[in-house]
Protein backbone atom coordinates (compact mmCIF):
# COMPACT_ATOMS: atom_id res chain seq x y z
CA UNK A 1 0.00 0.00 0.00
CA UNK A 2 1.15 3.26 -1.10
CA UNK A 3 1.23 5.93 1.52
CA UNK A 4 1.36 10.18 0.51
CA UNK A 5 1.67 13.02 2.62
CA UNK A 6 0.97 16.50 1.83
CA UNK A 7 2.17 19.79 3.31
CA UNK A 8 2.62 20.24 6.89
CA UNK A 9 1.82 16.77 7.62
CA UNK A 10 4.31 15.98 4.64
CA UNK A 11 7.01 18.27 6.82
CA UNK A 12 5.95 17.29 10.22
CA UNK A 13 6.14 13.19 9.41
CA UNK A 14 9.18 14.16 7.30
CA UNK A 15 8.34 12.25 4.35
CA UNK A 16 6.38 12.45 1.05
CA UNK A 17 5.78 9.00 0.23
CA UNK A 18 6.29 5.73 1.08
CA UNK A 19 5.20 1.65 0.06
CA UNK A 20 3.93 0.00 3.37
CA UNK A 21 2.43 -3.59 3.85
CA UNK A 22 0.22 -2.86 7.40
CA UNK A 23 -0.47 -5.60 9.90
CA UNK A 24 -3.43 -7.62 9.16
CA UNK A 25 -5.42 -6.14 12.15
CA UNK A 26 -5.68 -2.65 10.74
CA UNK A 27 -9.30 -1.84 9.63
CA UNK A 28 -9.62 1.25 9.22
CA UNK A 29 -8.13 4.95 9.03
CA UNK A 30 -8.21 5.20 12.41
CA UNK A 31 -5.85 2.07 13.32
CA UNK A 32 -4.05 3.14 10.24
CA UNK A 33 -2.84 6.23 11.76
CA UNK A 34 -2.37 4.09 15.27
CA UNK A 35 0.03 2.12 14.25
CA UNK A 36 1.81 5.13 11.83
CA UNK A 37 2.39 6.72 15.07
CA UNK A 38 4.20 3.94 16.60
CA UNK A 39 6.45 4.19 13.79
CA UNK A 40 8.47 7.27 14.79
CA UNK A 41 8.78 11.07 16.36
CA UNK A 42 7.57 12.42 13.02
CA UNK A 43 4.38 10.34 12.48
CA UNK A 44 3.41 10.92 16.37
CA UNK A 45 4.28 15.00 15.27
CA UNK A 46 2.02 14.96 12.23
CA UNK A 47 -0.47 12.67 13.67
CA UNK A 48 -0.85 15.12 17.77
CA UNK A 49 -4.22 16.46 16.71
CA UNK A 50 -6.40 14.25 14.47
CA UNK A 51 -9.03 17.41 14.03
CA UNK A 52 -7.03 18.66 11.32
CA UNK A 53 -5.70 15.80 9.50
CA UNK A 54 -8.10 14.86 6.53
CA UNK A 55 -7.13 11.71 4.55
CA UNK A 56 -8.60 10.13 1.06
CA UNK A 57 -8.65 6.56 0.39
CA UNK A 58 -7.26 5.89 -3.18
CA UNK A 59 -8.02 9.40 -4.01
CA UNK A 60 -11.70 10.14 -2.35
CA UNK A 61 -12.27 12.07 0.77
CA UNK A 62 -12.27 9.53 3.66
CA UNK A 63 -12.49 9.76 7.37
CA UNK A 64 -11.68 7.54 10.28
CA UNK A 65 -13.87 5.11 9.92
CA UNK A 66 -13.02 4.48 6.40
CA UNK A 67 -11.64 1.02 5.64
CA UNK A 68 -8.23 0.63 4.41
CA UNK A 69 -8.24 -3.12 3.17
CA UNK A 70 -7.89 -3.34 -0.63
CA UNK A 71 -6.95 0.37 -0.79
CA UNK A 72 -3.92 0.95 -2.77
CA UNK A 73 -3.06 4.70 -2.15
CA UNK A 74 -3.79 6.30 0.83
CA UNK A 75 -2.68 10.12 1.48
CA UNK A 76 -2.69 12.18 4.49
CA UNK A 77 -3.03 16.12 4.61
CA UNK A 78 -4.54 19.53 6.08
CA UNK A 79 -7.74 21.31 5.17
CA UNK A 80 -7.59 22.61 1.93
CA UNK A 81 -6.51 25.46 1.15
CA UNK A 82 -6.81 26.18 -2.79
CA UNK A 83 -9.04 28.16 -4.61
CA UNK B 1 -13.47 21.78 -18.61
CA UNK B 2 -11.31 21.35 -16.01
CA UNK B 3 -7.04 22.37 -16.23
CA UNK B 4 -4.65 22.22 -13.23
CA UNK B 5 -1.45 24.12 -14.89
CA UNK B 6 1.52 26.26 -13.92
CA UNK B 7 1.59 28.65 -16.77
CA UNK B 8 -0.78 31.85 -16.08
CA UNK B 9 -4.23 32.20 -17.66
CA UNK B 10 -5.96 34.38 -19.93
CA UNK B 11 -9.43 35.57 -18.86
CA UNK B 12 -10.74 36.98 -22.05
CA UNK B 13 -9.27 34.03 -24.38
CA UNK B 14 -10.84 31.11 -22.11
CA UNK B 15 -14.20 33.31 -22.33
CA UNK B 16 -13.92 33.75 -25.98
CA UNK B 17 -12.99 29.90 -26.46
CA UNK B 18 -16.49 28.70 -24.40
CA UNK B 19 -18.49 31.36 -26.04
CA UNK B 20 -17.42 31.93 -30.12
CA UNK B 21 -19.63 30.56 -32.48
CA UNK B 22 -22.71 30.06 -29.95
CA UNK B 23 -25.83 32.27 -29.65
CA UNK B 24 -27.70 30.28 -26.84
CA UNK B 25 -25.41 31.64 -23.30
CA UNK B 26 -27.58 34.50 -22.06
CA UNK B 27 -25.36 34.91 -19.04
CA UNK B 28 -21.86 34.51 -18.18
CA UNK B 29 -19.74 34.55 -14.95
CA UNK B 30 -16.17 34.01 -14.14
CA UNK B 31 -14.65 33.97 -10.38
CA UNK B 32 -10.56 34.86 -10.41
CA UNK B 33 -9.00 34.12 -7.19
CA UNK B 34 -5.51 36.40 -6.75
CA UNK B 35 -2.61 36.13 -4.31
CA UNK B 36 -3.20 38.71 -1.58
CA UNK B 37 -0.78 40.43 -0.46
CA UNK B 38 -2.32 40.57 2.89
CA UNK B 39 0.00 42.69 5.27
CA UNK B 40 1.10 45.48 3.07
CA UNK B 41 3.87 44.24 1.02
CA UNK B 42 4.72 41.43 3.13
CA UNK B 43 4.22 37.88 1.37
CA UNK B 44 7.03 37.45 -1.02
CA UNK B 45 5.67 34.67 -2.48
CA UNK B 46 3.27 31.82 -2.63
CA UNK B 47 3.71 28.09 -3.17
CA UNK B 48 0.78 25.66 -4.45
CA UNK B 49 0.77 22.23 -3.23
CA UNK B 50 -1.49 19.65 -4.98
CA UNK B 51 -2.11 15.83 -4.92
CA UNK B 52 -1.49 14.83 -8.50
CA UNK B 53 -4.38 12.51 -9.53
CA UNK B 54 -6.88 13.25 -6.74
CA UNK B 55 -6.75 16.89 -7.67
CA UNK B 56 -7.70 16.39 -11.23
CA UNK B 57 -10.71 13.71 -10.39
CA UNK B 58 -12.11 16.10 -7.51
CA UNK B 59 -12.24 18.75 -9.69
CA UNK B 60 -13.91 16.58 -12.08
CA UNK B 61 -16.64 15.57 -9.82
CA UNK B 62 -17.13 18.93 -8.28
CA UNK B 63 -17.51 20.37 -11.83
CA UNK B 64 -20.40 17.97 -12.46
CA UNK B 65 -22.30 18.43 -9.86
CA UNK B 66 -22.43 21.84 -10.74
CA UNK B 67 -23.41 20.77 -13.77
CA UNK B 68 -26.10 18.50 -12.46
CA UNK B 69 -27.75 21.39 -10.07
CA UNK B 70 -27.61 23.99 -12.34
CA UNK B 71 -28.51 24.17 -16.53
CA UNK B 72 -25.21 25.46 -17.50
CA UNK B 73 -24.27 25.18 -21.30
CA UNK B 74 -20.82 25.79 -20.29
CA UNK B 75 -18.29 25.46 -17.25
CA UNK B 76 -14.72 25.57 -16.71
CA UNK B 77 -11.98 25.19 -13.90
CA UNK B 78 -8.60 26.36 -14.12
CA UNK B 79 -6.34 25.90 -10.71
CA UNK B 80 -2.71 26.85 -11.02
CA UNK B 81 -0.12 25.26 -8.92
CA UNK B 82 3.97 25.83 -8.15
CA UNK B 83 5.19 29.00 -7.30
CA UNK B 84 3.12 32.69 -7.80
CA UNK B 85 4.15 35.96 -6.81
CA UNK B 86 1.18 38.88 -5.10
CA UNK B 87 -0.65 39.68 -8.06
CA UNK B 88 -0.79 36.61 -9.86
CA UNK B 89 -4.09 34.30 -11.01
CA UNK B 90 -4.65 31.10 -8.62
CA UNK B 91 -7.99 30.06 -9.71
CA UNK B 92 -10.57 31.10 -12.67
CA UNK B 93 -14.06 30.22 -12.45
CA UNK B 94 -16.44 30.10 -15.49
CA UNK B 95 -20.01 29.35 -15.95
CA UNK B 96 -22.47 29.77 -18.72
CA UNK B 97 -26.11 29.48 -18.75
CA UNK B 98 -29.64 31.29 -20.49
CA UNK B 99 -30.40 32.76 -17.20
CA UNK B 100 -27.89 35.21 -14.62
CA UNK B 101 -29.13 33.39 -11.50
CA UNK B 102 -27.99 30.04 -12.77
CA UNK B 103 -24.77 31.39 -13.83
CA UNK B 104 -23.77 33.32 -10.05
CA UNK B 105 -25.07 30.27 -8.47
CA UNK B 106 -22.96 27.31 -10.03
CA UNK B 107 -19.78 30.29 -10.04
CA UNK B 108 -20.66 30.60 -5.91
CA UNK B 109 -20.96 27.01 -5.64
CA UNK B 110 -17.99 25.75 -7.92
CA UNK B 111 -15.77 28.30 -5.74
CA UNK B 112 -17.48 27.02 -2.36
CA UNK B 113 -16.79 23.39 -3.21
CA UNK B 114 -13.77 23.58 -4.66
CA UNK B 115 -12.01 25.73 -1.53
CA UNK B 116 -13.25 23.02 0.56
CA UNK B 117 -12.99 19.50 -1.13
CA UNK B 118 -9.82 20.01 -3.95
CA UNK B 119 -6.79 18.78 -2.36
CA UNK B 120 -4.51 22.28 -2.80
CA UNK B 121 -2.42 23.72 0.02
CA UNK B 122 -1.19 27.22 0.17
CA UNK B 123 2.39 28.03 1.67
CA UNK B 124 3.20 31.63 2.20
CA UNK B 125 6.70 33.29 2.16
CA UNK B 126 6.95 36.42 4.03
CA UNK B 127 10.69 37.55 4.36
CA UNK B 128 12.34 34.59 5.35
CA UNK B 129 9.36 32.63 7.32
CA UNK B 130 7.55 30.31 5.42
CA UNK B 131 3.86 28.98 6.53
CA UNK B 132 1.15 27.00 5.73
CA UNK B 133 -2.09 29.08 5.15
CA UNK B 134 -4.91 27.64 7.74
CA UNK B 135 -8.17 26.94 6.66
CA UNK B 136 -10.98 29.24 6.74
CA UNK B 137 -14.18 28.36 8.86
CA UNK B 138 -16.08 30.20 6.99
CA UNK B 139 -15.12 28.59 3.90
CA UNK B 140 -16.56 25.19 5.58
CA UNK B 141 -19.73 27.45 6.30
CA UNK B 142 -19.83 28.58 2.65
CA UNK B 143 -19.91 25.08 1.29
CA UNK B 144 -22.08 24.03 3.59
CA UNK B 145 -25.21 26.30 3.02
CA UNK B 146 -24.94 24.14 -0.37
CA UNK B 147 -26.79 21.07 1.59
CA UNK B 148 -29.65 22.28 2.58
CA UNK C 1 -16.19 53.82 -13.33
CA UNK C 2 -19.09 53.12 -16.10
CA UNK C 3 -19.80 53.11 -19.68
CA UNK C 4 -22.32 53.60 -22.26
CA UNK C 5 -20.73 52.47 -25.13
CA UNK C 6 -21.68 51.13 -29.18
CA UNK C 7 -18.38 49.31 -29.07
CA UNK C 8 -17.78 45.99 -28.03
CA UNK C 9 -15.67 44.99 -25.01
CA UNK C 10 -12.98 43.22 -23.73
CA UNK C 11 -13.27 41.38 -20.79
CA UNK C 12 -9.85 40.20 -20.49
CA UNK C 13 -8.98 43.68 -21.23
CA UNK C 14 -11.13 45.47 -18.87
CA UNK C 15 -10.20 43.28 -16.00
CA UNK C 16 -6.56 43.99 -17.28
CA UNK C 17 -6.99 47.45 -16.59
CA UNK C 18 -8.32 47.49 -13.07
CA UNK C 19 -6.25 44.84 -11.65
CA UNK C 20 -2.42 45.88 -12.73
CA UNK C 21 0.14 46.46 -10.55
CA UNK C 22 -2.30 45.75 -7.29
CA UNK C 23 -1.32 42.95 -5.45
CA UNK C 24 -4.54 43.76 -2.46
CA UNK C 25 -7.15 41.94 -4.82
CA UNK C 26 -8.36 38.39 -3.69
CA UNK C 27 -11.62 37.50 -5.69
CA UNK C 28 -12.96 39.01 -9.01
CA UNK C 29 -16.06 38.37 -10.75
CA UNK C 30 -17.06 39.19 -14.13
CA UNK C 31 -21.12 38.89 -15.43
CA UNK C 32 -21.46 39.31 -19.50
CA UNK C 33 -24.90 39.34 -20.36
CA UNK C 34 -25.12 38.23 -24.21
CA UNK C 35 -27.96 38.58 -27.25
CA UNK C 36 -29.45 35.34 -26.55
CA UNK C 37 -31.21 33.84 -29.24
CA UNK C 38 -34.05 32.62 -27.88
CA UNK C 39 -36.29 31.13 -30.59
CA UNK C 40 -33.33 29.16 -32.43
CA UNK C 41 -32.26 30.99 -34.87
CA UNK C 42 -34.94 33.49 -35.36
CA UNK C 43 -34.29 36.51 -33.76
CA UNK C 44 -31.93 37.98 -36.65
CA UNK C 45 -31.01 41.08 -34.50
CA UNK C 46 -31.81 43.48 -31.11
CA UNK C 47 -31.74 47.19 -30.93
CA UNK C 48 -31.02 48.49 -27.29
CA UNK C 49 -32.36 52.06 -27.04
CA UNK C 50 -31.99 54.21 -23.92
CA UNK C 51 -32.06 57.14 -21.90
CA UNK C 52 -28.92 59.45 -23.07
CA UNK C 53 -27.95 61.49 -19.35
CA UNK C 54 -30.45 59.31 -16.88
CA UNK C 55 -28.98 56.23 -18.04
CA UNK C 56 -25.25 57.47 -16.83
CA UNK C 57 -26.88 58.62 -14.12
CA UNK C 58 -28.54 55.43 -13.00
CA UNK C 59 -25.46 53.58 -13.34
CA UNK C 60 -23.51 55.90 -11.67
CA UNK C 61 -25.87 55.80 -8.13
CA UNK C 62 -26.21 52.02 -8.65
CA UNK C 63 -22.08 51.56 -8.68
CA UNK C 64 -22.09 53.87 -6.06
CA UNK C 65 -24.73 51.83 -3.62
CA UNK C 66 -22.75 48.78 -4.55
CA UNK C 67 -19.87 50.11 -3.02
CA UNK C 68 -21.77 51.08 -0.13
CA UNK C 69 -22.98 48.09 0.59
CA UNK C 70 -19.48 46.17 0.05
CA UNK C 71 -16.37 46.57 0.40
CA UNK C 72 -15.13 46.85 -3.25
CA UNK C 73 -11.70 47.79 -4.59
CA UNK C 74 -12.48 47.63 -8.03
CA UNK C 75 -16.08 48.21 -9.93
CA UNK C 76 -16.91 48.53 -13.35
CA UNK C 77 -20.43 48.40 -15.41
CA UNK C 78 -20.49 48.50 -19.28
CA UNK C 79 -23.80 48.70 -21.44
CA UNK C 80 -23.51 48.79 -25.16
CA UNK C 81 -26.44 50.30 -26.96
CA UNK C 82 -27.66 50.40 -30.61
CA UNK C 83 -27.99 47.76 -32.82
CA UNK C 84 -26.48 43.63 -31.63
CA UNK C 85 -26.77 40.19 -33.45
CA UNK C 86 -26.67 37.27 -31.02
CA UNK C 87 -24.46 36.00 -29.38
CA UNK C 88 -22.78 39.52 -29.00
CA UNK C 89 -21.81 40.91 -26.07
CA UNK C 90 -24.55 43.53 -24.01
CA UNK C 91 -23.29 44.14 -20.84
CA UNK C 92 -20.49 43.46 -18.51
CA UNK C 93 -20.45 44.11 -15.10
CA UNK C 94 -16.75 43.16 -12.61
CA UNK C 95 -16.17 43.44 -8.96
CA UNK C 96 -13.74 43.00 -6.91
CA UNK C 97 -12.90 42.78 -3.09
CA UNK C 98 -10.41 41.08 -0.28
CA UNK C 99 -13.10 38.05 0.13
CA UNK C 100 -14.97 36.55 -2.82
CA UNK C 101 -18.74 36.53 -1.59
CA UNK C 102 -18.53 40.56 -1.68
CA UNK C 103 -17.63 40.20 -5.33
CA UNK C 104 -20.16 37.80 -6.16
CA UNK C 105 -23.04 39.19 -4.09
CA UNK C 106 -21.86 43.03 -5.35
CA UNK C 107 -22.25 41.60 -8.93
CA UNK C 108 -25.17 40.01 -8.66
CA UNK C 109 -26.72 42.98 -7.01
CA UNK C 110 -25.13 45.53 -9.63
CA UNK C 111 -27.27 43.23 -12.48
CA UNK C 112 -30.32 43.00 -10.46
CA UNK C 113 -30.21 46.76 -9.80
CA UNK C 114 -29.48 46.93 -13.76
CA UNK C 115 -31.99 45.52 -15.06
CA UNK C 116 -34.82 47.02 -13.05
CA UNK C 117 -33.77 50.60 -13.16
CA UNK C 118 -31.54 51.84 -15.72
CA UNK C 119 -33.20 52.69 -18.77
CA UNK C 120 -32.57 50.07 -20.94
CA UNK C 121 -35.04 48.78 -24.22
CA UNK C 122 -34.26 45.95 -26.00
CA UNK C 123 -36.06 45.57 -29.43
CA UNK C 124 -35.92 41.57 -31.30
CA UNK C 125 -36.24 41.63 -34.72
CA UNK C 126 -37.25 38.00 -36.14
CA UNK C 127 -37.55 38.23 -39.66
CA UNK C 128 -39.61 41.04 -40.71
CA UNK C 129 -41.01 41.35 -37.42
CA UNK C 130 -40.04 44.07 -34.34
CA UNK C 131 -41.43 43.64 -31.12
CA UNK C 132 -40.50 45.17 -27.13
CA UNK C 133 -39.10 42.85 -25.34
CA UNK C 134 -41.18 42.57 -22.30
CA UNK C 135 -39.92 43.29 -18.69
CA UNK C 136 -39.25 39.99 -16.51
CA UNK C 137 -41.41 39.90 -13.45
CA UNK C 138 -38.55 37.71 -11.80
CA UNK C 139 -36.61 40.54 -12.38
CA UNK C 140 -38.46 42.89 -10.40
CA UNK C 141 -38.25 39.98 -7.70
CA UNK C 142 -34.67 39.38 -7.69
CA UNK C 143 -33.98 43.20 -7.51
CA UNK C 144 -36.59 43.46 -4.22
CA UNK C 145 -34.76 40.95 -2.61
CA UNK C 146 -31.82 43.38 -1.87
CA UNK C 147 -34.40 45.51 0.20
CA UNK C 148 -34.58 43.41 3.00
CA UNK D 1 -41.06 72.11 -20.07
CA UNK D 2 -39.86 69.22 -22.12
CA UNK D 3 -41.56 65.79 -22.20
CA UNK D 4 -39.52 63.11 -23.70
CA UNK D 5 -41.15 59.09 -24.73
CA UNK D 6 -38.97 56.17 -24.74
CA UNK D 7 -39.17 52.09 -26.80
CA UNK D 8 -43.16 51.64 -27.39
CA UNK D 9 -44.38 54.51 -25.77
CA UNK D 10 -42.67 56.77 -28.04
CA UNK D 11 -44.02 54.42 -30.73
CA UNK D 12 -47.46 54.86 -29.34
CA UNK D 13 -47.58 57.98 -28.88
CA UNK D 14 -46.07 58.91 -32.50
CA UNK D 15 -43.62 61.06 -30.75
CA UNK D 16 -39.93 61.31 -29.75
CA UNK D 17 -39.70 64.86 -27.42
CA UNK D 18 -41.80 67.83 -26.86
CA UNK D 19 -41.42 71.37 -25.39
CA UNK D 20 -45.23 71.94 -23.50
CA UNK D 21 -46.24 74.60 -21.47
CA UNK D 22 -48.57 73.08 -18.72
CA UNK D 23 -52.04 74.36 -17.53
CA UNK D 24 -51.53 75.29 -14.19
CA UNK D 25 -53.53 73.04 -12.58
CA UNK D 26 -51.28 70.20 -13.21
CA UNK D 27 -49.68 69.20 -10.24
CA UNK D 28 -48.31 66.03 -10.53
CA UNK D 29 -46.99 63.22 -13.09
CA UNK D 30 -50.85 61.26 -13.25
CA UNK D 31 -52.56 64.99 -13.77
CA UNK D 32 -49.75 65.53 -16.34
CA UNK D 33 -50.70 62.21 -17.73
CA UNK D 34 -54.80 62.76 -17.86
CA UNK D 35 -54.04 66.18 -20.03
CA UNK D 36 -51.35 64.46 -22.35
CA UNK D 37 -54.39 62.03 -23.30
CA UNK D 38 -56.75 64.61 -24.15
CA UNK D 39 -54.38 65.87 -26.67
CA UNK D 40 -54.69 62.98 -29.47
CA UNK D 41 -55.32 59.08 -29.62
CA UNK D 42 -51.65 58.70 -29.86
CA UNK D 43 -51.60 59.47 -26.17
CA UNK D 44 -54.46 57.40 -25.48
CA UNK D 45 -52.90 54.75 -27.14
CA UNK D 46 -49.68 55.23 -24.86
CA UNK D 47 -51.25 55.50 -21.60
CA UNK D 48 -53.94 52.95 -22.00
CA UNK D 49 -52.57 51.13 -19.12
CA UNK D 50 -50.83 52.95 -16.69
CA UNK D 51 -49.64 50.17 -14.76
CA UNK D 52 -47.19 49.45 -17.64
CA UNK D 53 -45.72 53.31 -17.76
CA UNK D 54 -42.87 54.42 -15.70
CA UNK D 55 -41.51 57.95 -15.51
CA UNK D 56 -38.59 60.29 -14.82
CA UNK D 57 -38.85 63.66 -13.73
CA UNK D 58 -35.54 65.61 -14.43
CA UNK D 59 -33.98 61.77 -14.74
CA UNK D 60 -34.81 60.62 -11.81
CA UNK D 61 -37.38 57.68 -11.57
CA UNK D 62 -41.09 59.13 -10.08
CA UNK D 63 -44.06 57.45 -9.95
CA UNK D 64 -47.93 58.66 -10.62
CA UNK D 65 -48.11 61.04 -7.23
CA UNK D 66 -44.30 63.28 -8.17
CA UNK D 67 -45.32 66.49 -8.22
CA UNK D 68 -44.23 68.64 -11.70
CA UNK D 69 -44.04 71.67 -10.65
CA UNK D 70 -40.04 73.23 -11.74
CA UNK D 71 -39.15 70.16 -13.48
CA UNK D 72 -37.35 70.83 -16.65
CA UNK D 73 -37.68 67.28 -18.36
CA UNK D 74 -40.62 64.75 -17.73
CA UNK D 75 -39.94 61.01 -19.57
CA UNK D 76 -42.20 58.34 -20.36
CA UNK D 77 -41.08 54.47 -21.12
CA UNK D 78 -41.94 50.73 -20.49
CA UNK D 79 -40.42 49.29 -17.80
CA UNK D 80 -36.75 48.63 -18.35
CA UNK D 81 -35.18 45.73 -20.20
CA UNK D 82 -31.64 46.20 -20.44
CA UNK D 83 -28.40 44.11 -18.92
Amino acid sequence: MKLLYFAWVKQKAGIAEEDVTLPGEIRDVSGLISWLKTRGEGYEHAFADLAVIRCAVDQEHGDLDTPVAGAKEIAFFPPVTGG
Amino acid sequence: MIRVQTEDFDIGAEVKALTSGRTDIGALVTFTGLVRDTNGGTVSSMELEHYPGMTEKELVRIEAEANERWPLQASLIIHRVGKLAPGDNIVLVVTASPHRQAAFDAAAFLMDYLKTQAPFWKREETGDKSYWVDARESDGEAAAKWDT
